[in-house]
């Protein structure tokens, strides 16, 4: 217990110097994506449930965090709690209809409706359409302090992931997260034993998508920017393929799958092209042939391996 | 003359290319435009024989803002990256265009189209270089209207970009004395156009008008072929470029008439020019390709003019040049950042006609860039003083 | 009467018929992919990528081969097929006994090699293949306007569709199949080849869609992304129709086509997005598709 | 001796993923003989027969049917020499109709029960034939299980518990079937916990325990091995 | 009289297309009896069982549960009147431990299974509860184990163990014993017999051994009506019952 604490007192203070060496923007762009990561885990690893189309709430928080910033001028503060709270209300309207149907019509229908919201965004007149919603103010937290400052606005993302993420390991560590746990363990036994499955599953799809609309809002704020991209399924591809890559279910494993894909993308895109389509996609193939657990869960395993060959 | 005395930020100059290296544009611009750029490079170096290092990087903006700006701001942060060039897609374009103001450097526009550039959204540090809806609208919007086919409808992407070139083009068909009798909008990237042409052919329109872009001209001239428009209706793809001509071959195209910013086969400057393009990227030129070469060329001049790489330096000494080179002849720059030069109404050979690969166009007019581009009068720019 | 709703019946029927015409590819896709589905439980997200691949095939073996329509129709499935039965022999068949998910997010990735290469290879603008020139042309019905390349996508979709629908539900080896599909072990325990039947069901699944991809190929733009932005619609098609029947899939498939196709016609800002409204309100009313079956 | 011998079981191990659930079975079935596997739950005996069809995970030893060496063969090539699985968890195609369900096994042998002698041996069946699969009592299905393997010709029938969930008049008349089958030359492996119905029917009754066997005993050891019985099987 | 019986149905029918699966039956379940029912294959007792826990609607005939009429309320509600229903195959959850499958059950009623913000440490007062349920059915050794390392015969104990932490009122049993061996079969025998002081139980089995062993009241079913009821030594002798379902064998 005392050993998991200090490791995250050292990796909280690798995160507070991580601007001191690397590109704070970067790393920004890292731990939206973390976050994104992390909410989408919430589903696939603690619930099981496959969506398919998590980027729409990463999208739709986007935009209501730069409509409720630029326009309606909003401080930054507010804009992120109403982006996340919309995303979470969609969250709610999607994830009654998704969950009607389980496996992979689930994942399909949270994809398919994912869409519509993008073709609604595509049309909507607030949101540009194609061109987005660009010169978001990033504005003064509480008042005062200048987002606009790269170093700022770093200590402010970082404070947000790490709420964020609390809140989802305390949530995996709740009533309601055992709940969860026995659902996914055998979804039957957990109805006959009275609970209301559907309202469970709902709940954690809500809470996610609220998570992931945290993410987009913080996005949106660091690049000042929101755009389709945010909402389209690629984006929800790129989501899984995170989570899967790090690891599902594991805590950290999302982490580091948001740090792995997107550093890799923004070394690759201007090295191979188009090919990072198909990179893409071949660490996709490899993961779910060869390397299901993911990096965090393989190297768990390994550590298991090895306390057990030492005991 | 000042070759010695460079104050160069890094000790070199820096040039960006930031293109659509994967997506629907990747053709209009992508690799060809780093080839461009590099030419340009190349052929600087050799006339002037500079003292100072020149450097290339181009990256793929996927069309995305977010990606295009983000990597304006990587770019002019950490790389120390002096000019950006391309920047293809409007909304990559405006999005590079605020960074670009925010971090004192230079953007020369060749790829996007939409005229807010020059605009509402005009800057200082940025140049609109090779096109933009306005002046794709008014030379088919004037000419084909002259020509007696007088009544338009419009097949127009749903998007902003397609917004602005239908209504530029509206205004261009009104102001000629024609009519508009509807408008369909469509999807971005649809993958079937038959039903929005059914529409087009239904309204009895002389001229249907395609405000798309890319693969979604192709698709809508296609369909329009299948359904047998081009019997009846003229099919005016407001941008459509040689890359498109070439995608679809003569036989469906012959006939159309757009307006082009370049055309290889022009003159022997351009054929020349061309040519060598043509043995290094197997293509030939688009516009925004021989436009990219012009600005970087026109670009790294006012650097060894100015003996700096500090944008306002250079952003006025560029607004005083006038260029000459293959790809514009007495080419200026306006103070909303507007290039203006000589735009061509092309109209697409029979395939019999066509003596040799790529030999896809007739010339039916140059428009002076005095009447190719917005006048100044008429700028929304708030840099423009009235 | 010359008009439907203020539309001139010309028109409207023009757009009942295209309707048609997009709901066979719908058909033809969701058929393919419930015949998968059935067999592997997997949910073939490669499905677009292959009716891409169908066109692309059919492309090049015109462009680098002289081969014409015909011989394409012919070949371009079989050669997807052939890319299906690697697919299937290579990876798939690890997959089969872990969560269903797994084998969707392979296609899934599948899908974005295939598609990543084709656009490498050949660029977004699309590649140009005409109508063979026995369907050059158009049929003037009076009240419609037919091209005939159109009118035999219907035909033959129909044609493909009944005789998938026949073989799986009408003979012996459909009935090996679908009991293939429920219990493919104890199916294997009674002597009947399973692993051979999955390889190439997979093998006919993507060939449909290679089909398909050949006859979109000169309707419409062969380009490296025409098939994902196809996938998702019909992905909405197959939840409508349920998975259950293959019945279900053509019809649901059809019936989709020709309502999106009158959207364009009275309402076109919504025909991207009627197709999952339509899902949404299923849903709501029937949660297992018009022709599944509940669980 | 082995002129007769129809199926013998070598050193057979067999797994499911990682775990090791088969370790060394060794048997022998005699032609027209019917032998029954005991065990307590979990022992292997449905591994067992399993792996003699190859449905298991990874499996070693060896495995000789008539003759031959299965061990590497393909499950439907196996089950095309002859052999007949009622599997424990019934395995009726819910999708089928009961009558489909029983006409869909190939055949893999002459001398198959006519349809009409099922029926008159099974009439819940007949009654029930246009009703789907997943619709028949539990009792049902296991009939059907077990009458669609009887049609299909097969000599080497492997039984997993029929008399399950089955009243016990049928359970009775099961007894008969198998006896019948005994006359005509089949050969049965009877895998049962039900120790009353089994050891009348079998000829030899093998113990199953961890994966191995234990314990042999012929039928007409049965009274002197209570005591052994007893011990492995609690009865 | 109504107090006595916790569970009447009164001239229940269910037709399948025109098949008549369970046909007027009229059944009375004593309160705090052991009520068996049983009828050779296909009588129609699973479709019994379905009926009383509404998984299916009775096409005709209603059920009174202490008196009152649940005919027309869903399959959460009879739930939550404690009428609890248990499944043919084992049911646990496989990856947690012994004792958590337990606190599974007895959390709802505590009231906070949606709070996602509180630790699972305030489950840790079920604990006692949870252990003393174990110990009902001798598993309180096995608390810390993982269910899925379970014996058979011991995860059916467990899913027994789970279903008393809902504190049912009536139980309702099918096949508990299917595909137990004979020591397994005893244990389950014993556990129901101890479990079902103050509470009543409804079971269908085809081990007449269990049936004997344990139950009052016995209701045998054939072709969806009944065809007898009584206990064991008088039902077993009738001549119309052994030859529907006993056979001679017994
Ligand atoms: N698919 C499987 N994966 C992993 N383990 C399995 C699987 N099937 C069975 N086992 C395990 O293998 C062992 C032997 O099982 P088997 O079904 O052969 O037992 P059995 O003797 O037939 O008992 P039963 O009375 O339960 O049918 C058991 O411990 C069981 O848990
Ligand atoms: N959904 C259904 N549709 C049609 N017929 C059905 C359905 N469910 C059950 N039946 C029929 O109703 C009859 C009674 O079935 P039920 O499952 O209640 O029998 P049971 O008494 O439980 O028998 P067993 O002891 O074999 O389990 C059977 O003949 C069965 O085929
Ligand atoms: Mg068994
Ligand atoms: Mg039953």
């Amino acid at each position: 217990m005392n050993r998991q604490l200090i490791g995250y007192g050292i990796l909280l203070a690798l995160m507070l110097a991580a601007p001191a060496v690397l590109y704070p923007v970067l790393v920004m762009k890292i731990l939206c994506f973390a976050l994104f990561a992390c909410a989408f885990n919430l589903l696939i690893g603690f619930t099981g449930l496959l969506s398919f189309g998590h980027a729409v709430f990463l999208g739709t928080a986007g935009y209501v965090a730069g409509h409720s910033i630029k326009v309606w001028g909003f401080p930054p503060e507010l804009g992120l709690i109403a982006a996340a709270l919309a995303a979470a209300a969609l969250g709610w309207v999607i994830g009654s209809l998704a969950i009607r149907r389980s496996g992979i019509y689930f994942a399909m229908i949270t994809l398919a409706l994912a869409q519509m919201m993008y073709f609604f965004f595509l049309q909507a007149p607030f949101t540009g359409g194609e061109d987005g919603l660009q010169d978001v103010p990033r504005g003064k937290l509480l008042g005062f302090i200048d987002l606009a400052d790269d170093y700022n606005l770093y200590y402010f993302v970082l404070a947000v992931f790490v709420f964020a993420f609390w809140l989802i390991h305390r949530t995996i560590h709740s009533p309601f997260g055992q709940v969860l746990k026995a659902i996914r363990e055998n979804e039957a036994r957990a109805i006959s034993l009275g609970y209301d499955v559907a309202k469970y599953k709902l709940l954690a799809f809500v809470l996610s998508a609220g998570l992931a609309g945290l993410a987009g809002a913080t996005k949106t704020l660091v690049f000042r920017f929101a755009t389709l991209t945010d909402a389209h399924w690629h984006t929800s591809g790129e989501v899984v393929l995170m989570t899967l890559l790090g690891g599902m279910g594991t805590v950290f494993g999302p982490v580091v799958g948001a740090a792995t894909i997107v550093t890799l993308q923004n070394e690759l895109a201007d090295k191979v092209g188009s090919l990072v389509t198909v990179i893409m996609g071949a660490i996709f193939v490899v993961c779910v042939l060869a390397f299901r657990r993911g990096i965090v869960g393989e190297l768990g395993a390994l550590y298991k391996k090895m306390l057990g060959g030492k005991g | 003359a000042q070759k010695g005395a460079a104050k160069l930020s890094g000790d070199m100059v820096k040039i960006g290319v930031l293109t659509d290296m994967s997506g629907v544009y990747s053709d209009l611009g992508g690799q060809g435009s780093v080839t461009a750029a590099q030419m340009a490079i190349d052929d600087f170096k050799a006339q002037a024989k500079p003292s100072w290092k020149i450097e290339l990087v181009y990256a793929d903006h996927q069309n995305k803002a977010d990606v295009g700006s983000n990597k304006a701001r990587e770019w002019y942060d950490t790389q120390g990256v002096d000019m950006i060039t391309d920047a293809l897609n409007s909304a990559v374009a405006l999005a590079v265009s605020k960074v670009t103001l925010e971090k004192k450097r230079i953007l020369l526009d060749t790829g996007a189209a939409s005229t807010r550039l020059t605009n509402e959204d005009c800057s200082p540090n940025t140049v609109h270089y090779v096109y933009d809806t306005y002046a794709l609208a008014n030379g088919p919007g004037k000419a084909v209207t002259k020509q007696g086919k007088d009544s338009w409808y419009f097949l127009t992407a749903d998007y902003a970009f397609g917004h602005s070139l239908e209504k530029d083009t509206m205004d261009a068909v009104k102001a000629n004395g024609g009519k508009v009798i509807g408008a369909v909008r469509h999807p971005l990237n649809a993958s079937d156009f038959s039903s929005f042409l059914l529409q087009a052919q239904a309204s009895k329109a002389k001229v249907v008008g395609l405000a798309n872009a890319g693969g979604d001209t192709i698709n809508s001239i296609k369909a329009a072929n299948e359904f047998g428009l081009t019997k009846t209706q003229t099919i005016v793809g407001l941008l459509t470029t040689i890359i498109d001509i070439h995608a679809l071959g003569l036989p469906t195209t012959q006939g159309m008439m757009f307006t082009e910013g370049f055309y290889w086969n022009l003159n022997n400057e351009t054929r020349e020019w061309s040519r060598k393009f043509f043995g290094k990227h197997k293509k030939m030129p688009s516009m925004l390709h021989a436009g990219t070469y012009s600005a970087v060329m026109t670009y790294l001049k006012a650097v060894q003019a100015t003996g700096t790489d500090e944008a306002d330096a250079v952003m006025k000494h560029l607004k005083a040049t006038t260029i000459n080179d293959m790809f514009a002849k007495g080419g200026k720059i306006r103070e909303d950042g507007r290039m203006v030069h000589d735009m061509y109404l092309v109209e697409v050979k029979k395939p019999a006609e066509s003596k040799e690969p790529w030999d896809y166009y007739n010339i039916k007019a140059v428009i002076p860039g005095s009447e190719a581009f917005q006048p100044m009068s008429l700028s929304r720019c708030p840099l423009v003083k009235k | 009467m010359t008009e439907i709703f203020g539309i001139p019946i010309q028109a409207f029927m023009g757009q009942l018929m295209l309707g048609l015409v997009n709901g066979s590819f719908y058909a033809m896709l969701s058929l393919g992919l419930a015949v998968i589905f059935g067999m592997l439980n997997i949910i073939n997200f490669a499905h677009g990528a292959l009716y891409m691949a169908g066109a692309m095939l059919a492309w090049m073996g015109l462009n680098y081969f002289g081969i014409g329509y015909w011989w394409s129709l012919l070949l371009a499935p079989l050669g997807v097929g052939v890319i299906g039965i690697f697919i299937e022999r290579s990876m798939l068949q690890w997959l089969y006994k872990l969560d269903h998910l797994y084998g969707l997010l392979l296609t899934f990735g599948l899908a974005l090699i295939l598609e990543g290469l084709f656009r490498d290879l050949y660029g977004v603008s699309g590649l140009p293949y005409s109508i063979p020139e026995e369907f050059a042309g158009a049929y003037n019905l009076g009240f419609m306007f037919l091209p005939k390349y159109r009118a035999w996508v219907i035909l033959a979709s129909l044609l493909v569709c009944f005789a998938t629908w026949f073989v799986i539900e009408k003979t012996r080896l459909g009935a090996y199949l679908r009991a293939a599909t429920e219990n493919p072990k104890l199916t294997q325990a009674f002597g009947i080849n399973v692993p051979l039947m999955v390889m190439l069901t997979y093998g006919f699944g993507v060939a449909l869609a290679g089909f398909a991809g050949v006859l979109a190929a000169p309707a419409m733009q062969i380009s490296p992304l025409m098939g994902s932005n196809l996938i998702i619609v019909v992905f909405a098609v197959v939840v409508i129709g349920g998975m259950g029947s293959i019945l279900g899939s053509i019809v649901t498939g059809l019936g989709l086509g020709v309502i999106e196709g009158l959207t364009k016609v009275f309402y076109p800002e919504a025909s991207s997005t009627v197709v999952f409204i339509i899902m949404a309100i299923v849903l709501l009313v029937r949660p297992a598709g018009l022709f599944g079956r509940e669980k | 001796m082995t002129a007769a011998e129809y199926l013998r079981v070598t050193d057979l191990h067999a797994f499911y993923g990682e775990s090791h659930i088969l370790h060394g079975m060794d048997f022998r079935v005699n032609s027209g003989e019917c032998v029954t596997l005991l065990g307590r739950n979990g022992a292997g005996r449905t591994t067992t027969l399993k792996a003699i069809l190859g449905l298991t995970g990874r499996r070693t030893g060896s495995v000789m049917l008539n003759g031959r060496e299965v061990i590497g063969w393909p499950t439907h090539r196996i089950a095309h020499l002859g052999v007949g699985y009622c599997p424990e968890e019934r395995g009726i195609y819910a999708s089928l109709s009961t009558e489909e369900n029983l006409m869909l096994p190939p055949q893999v042998g002459s001398g198959g029960m006519p349809v009409e002698e099922i029926y008159r041996m099974f009439p819940n069946l007949e009654e029930r034939r246009q009703s789907q699969g997943s619709r028949l009592s539990g009792g049902e299905q296991q009939m059907l299980a077990m009458a669609r393997i009887l049609r299909t010709g097969a000599r080497l029938l492997l039984l997993d518990e029929i008399s399950e969930g089955l009243a016990p008049v049928i359970v009775q008349k099961l007894g008969e079937v198998i006896r019948s089958l005994k006359e005509k030359g089949f050969t049965v492996i009877l895998v049962e916990q039900n120790f009353h119905f089994a050891a009348p029917l079998a000829d030899r009754l093998y113990i199953v325990e961890h994966g191995r066997i234990v314990a042999e005993i012929g039928r007409d050891e049965l009274e002197q091995k209570q005591a052994l019985l007893h011990e492995y099987l609690g009865v | 009289m109504a107090e006595d019986y916790i569970l009447e149905t009164r001239n229940l029918v269910k037709e399948f297309k025109g098949f008549i699966a369970v046909n007027d039956v009229s059944l009375k379940v004593r309160r705090g009896h052991i009520h068996a029912l049983i009828g050779p294959n296909g009588a129609g007792k699973t479709t019994v069982f379905n009926l009383l826990t509404k998984f299916l609607g009775p096409t005709r005939g209603s059920i009174h549960y202490n008196g009152e009429d649940i005919t027309p309320e869903h399959s959460a509600q009879i739930a939550r009147r404690g009428i609890v229903r248990s499944f043919q195959i084992s049911a646990v959850f496989p990856h947690l431990t012994v004792l958590e499958n337990v606190r599974i059950a007895l959390q709802r009623k505590l009231g906070i299974s949606f709070h996602f913000w509180r630790s699972d440490r305030s489950l840790e007062a079920l604990n006692g509860r949870a252990m003393e349920l174990l110990a009902q059915v001798g598993l309180e050794s096995f608390a810390g184990m993982v269910a899925v390392e379970l014996p058979y015969g011991r995860k059916r104990a467990l899913e027994i163990a789970t279903t008393l932490a809902l504190e049912p009122e009536l139980m309702l049993l099918d096949e508990p014993t299917q595909g137990m061996g004979h020591e397994d079969v005893d244990l389950v025998r014993d556990l129901i017999k101890k479990v079902s002081a103050n509470r009543t139980v409804l079971m269908v089995e085809h081990n007449m051994g269990v049936v004997a062993g344990i139950s009052d009241t016995i209701t045998v079913l054939a072709r969806g009506a009944v065809l007898a009821e009584g206990p064991y030594a008088e039902v077993s002798k009738n001549p119309a019952v052994i030859e529907a379902y006993m056979g001679t064998a017994h």
